[in-house]
């Protein structure tokens, strides 16, 4: 059983990554938004399946700070890019900014 | 008023299930006073913002639930065979906007996040009768347009008022 | 007993894994925005209700399992109003986005 | 993942995605501390890094601007300075004993008096919680202050200003859009509850005042997204925070200087009680209260100063 859930751990890691590099590639704002969404809700996971792992469930109580501050900080997010970015602005930026 | 009643069952149940400690006098009375700040800060904004009656959904909710369950699981399986074989099943985006027969901001709340939780639809705007869907399929936005989850929604809501 | 219930939460983990990486995967398959807010949603849903559910059978009747549904259940209260939130802003600053070609008038029309 | 985030962060132009990324880093790096099995900080790094943080450096881009300039020197000299910099600490390291070993001077020192002794001198399960605030209860009385000065100087320079109330909106409408405010107040409540919860048990689990105040402030903020500035700080007023602020500060002082006329040295709480064992125990409790209040009051102070500088962000929001 530790295997599989080794294994799930691993494999939200990866899950993790591949949405890390959606927010890296970009293209614009709101697909950098969505990705770092992602990415918390799959912390939350890999958290507490890593509690599960080492057989500390107090680790739920972290996971469950993460689904808050994620969820308030993808709202905060929004709202402060609204503010900024005008309307007539191009939502994705010139290709020279998005290297890497 | 009686949202406050519900609230502070909710809360103080949230409370004992979290701690665990029931039997230690010092963190249940620390509870108590807990559960009673919040109470004071939802009624200051209950005061300002009331739920028109809108009190409990709960009777009607664990059904309503099953059935939203089954609606994502056979949504998430449409929006996976687009995943893995888009050739041969193509996404055909649709926006339309379509008619909800809530009549309580909280009705109309529940029905366009049922929209969103289930993968394929996403609620985009919702203005006064209206919500604006973007599908990913056009198929998912006819199911939508025949009703049957607004339908379930203005049930449960039937059952507040 | 014990042994059918490390089985079925085997499964729902491996489940909830595959329809994550599916859901991170369509992250970069699918070609725009918009598109791929379904993708996500498919990860945030029952992705997490699968690897929860799993957990769930793991730690059995406890106070454990009242935290994982609490999770669950915050995840599903907030992460439609989040995706509201996210595709309702893209779309008022004016992303536009892709659609099939009968449905542009439907679109000009609302 | 980590260094790649933090090149990415430094490359970026656009502040936005930075700061965003910056979030992610933040998570990362708890993930890290998890993995360390250090869980309290990374409870605190959850909730400050990743979440109040994020919030504040983006309401301090909306006071500047979210475009970096583009550097006008060659960034030579300061990538010179940096691999010095950065060549010397790897020299330092070189000289520490082998990390994890045993015989290390940290694990020598007091740590294992701390391990060994803290369940029966002070009796509650969680070592990080007593290290803190009782064999280390100066340090954090200092840290303590030191948020509160922060505070002071944050005040001092922008000052908090009630926005102005908005003429379309009447006294007992909802803002226009149902959705995220209806789900805001389904929720706000219960995420106060568990600051509150994370206040009490931080005996018992991770978690105490400093997360706690995190978690009761972001509470608020997320309020303030939903219902505006206006309303948040109609429902728990900035001199309200002021005071509270300072109530934090003194009720952790306060506990020391009892402690002291009680026969006992300063932030020596046995004396509290008959059993030292439970006048450790409240004292925690009653420091952790000191602190969560002002880290709450205080982070909410700041949003507060930091949002009514920006006109944009105080008026109520249609699009969300």
């Amino acid at each position: 059983m530790n295997l599989v859930l080794f294994a799930a751990t691993v494999a939200v890691l990866v899950i993790m990554a591949l949405a890390l590099v959606r927010a890296f590639v970009g293209p614009g704002v709101y697909d950098r938004i969505l990705a770092v969404n992602m990415f918390g809700t799959k912390t939350v996971l890999f958290i507490a399946l890593y509690g599960f792992l080492t057989d500390r469930p107090e680790f739920l109580d972290i996971a469950l700070v993460y689904t808050l501050i994620n969820f308030i900080g993808v709202i905060a997010v929004l709202n402060f890019v609204k503010d900024t970015i005008e309307k007539d602005q191009p939502t994705a930026e010139p290709s020279t900014e998005e290297e890497l | 008023m009686l949202y406050l009643v519900f609230l502070t069952f909710g809360l103080a149940t949230f409370w004992l299930l979290m701690s665990g400690f029931w039997d230690n006098p010092l963190l249940l009375s620390f509870g108590v006073i807990s559960v009673l700040l919040c109470l004071f800060f939802a009624w200051k904004i209950e005061k300002k913002y009331p739920f028109h009656k809108a009190i409990s959904l709960l009777p009607g909710l664990p059904l309503f639930w099953m059935w939203l369950f089954k609606e994502v699981v056979v949504a998430n399986i449409d929006v996976l065979k687009r995943i893995w074989l888009p050739e041969e099943f193509p996404l055909s985006p649709t926006i339309r906007t379509l008619p909800m027969s809530q009549k309580t901001r909280l009705g109309k709340t529940t029905y366009a996040n049922a929209i969103t939780l289930t993968p394929g639809t996403i609620s985009m705007d919702v203005k006064g009768n209206e919500v604006t869907v973007y599908g990913l399929l056009k198929e998912s936005v006819d199911d939508l347009e025949k009703g049957e989850m607004d339908k379930r929604v203005s049930k449960l809501e039937k059952r507040i008022l | 007993m014990e042994i059918l219930i490390n089985f079925i939460s085997a499964i729902l983990l491996v489940l909830g894994v595959f329809l994550g990486i599916s859901g991170a995967i369509g992250l970069f398959r699918f070609p725009d925005f918009y598109t791929r807010m379904h993708a996500a949603g498919v990860t945030d849903t029952l992705c997490t209700a699968c690897i929860i559910g799993g957990l769930v059978l793991q730690a059995g009747f406890t106070l454990i399992t009242v935290k994982l549904i609490f999770i669950l259940l915050f995840t599903w209260y907030s992460s439609p109003a989040a995706g509201h939130a996210l595709i309702k802003a893209a779309h008022k600053t004016g992303l536009r986005p892709l659609l099939r070609k009968d449905s542009e008038q439907e679109e000009k029309s609302s | 993942m980590l260094a790649a985030t933090s090149i990415a962060v430094a490359r970026m132009r656009n502040l936005f995605a930075a700061v965003m990324l910056f979030g992610i880093y933040s998570l990362l790096s708890a993930n890290i501390f998890i993995i360390q099995d250090a869980v309290d900080v990374a409870f605190t790094e959850a909730a400050v890094g990743a979440g109040i943080s994020t919030v504040l450096m983006l309401g301090t881009l909306v006071m500047t601007g979210y475009k970096e300039k583009k550097p006008s020197r060659s960034s030579f000299l300061p990538l010179f300075i940096v691999i010095v910099t950065g060549a010397v600490l790897i020299y330092g390291t070189l000289d520490l004993p082998p990390f994890g070993a045993a015989d290390n001077p940290v694990h020598t020192h007091v740590v294992p008096r701390y391990l060994e002794e803290s369940a029966k001198e002070i009796g509650i399960p969680n070592v990080v919680t007593s290290v803190l605030a009782s064999y280390r209860g100066f340090d954090t009385f200092g840290e303590t202050v030191v948020v509160f000065t922060a505070l002071i100087g944050v005040l001092t320079l922008l000052g908090v200003s009630l926005p102005p109330k908005t003429p379309a909106q009447s006294p007992n409408e909802y803002p226009p859009q149902p959705i995220l405010p209806i789900m805001a107040k389904l929720l706000i409540p219960y995420i106060l509850l568990f600051a509150l919860y994370v206040q009490f048990h931080g005996d018992f689990g991770p978690g105490g005042g400093f997360q706690a105040g995190v978690i009761f402030a972001a509470g608020f903020i997320l309020y303030a997204l939903t219902f505006g500035l206006r309303e948040t700080m109609q429902l728990l007023s900035p001199n309200v925070l002021r005071a509270l602020a300072g109530i934090g500060v003194l009720l952790y002082g306060g506990t020391g200087v009892v402690s002291f006329f009680l026969g006992g040295t300063f932030l020596n709480y046995s004396v509290l009680a008959q059993d030292p064992l439970h006048g450790q125990h409240y004292g925690i409790i009653i420091i952790e209260l000191g602190v969560g209040i002002t880290v709450a009051a205080v982070i909410l102070s700041i949003y507060y100063a930091f949002m009514s500088r920006s006109k944009a962000l105080s008026t109520d929001n249609q699009i969300l």
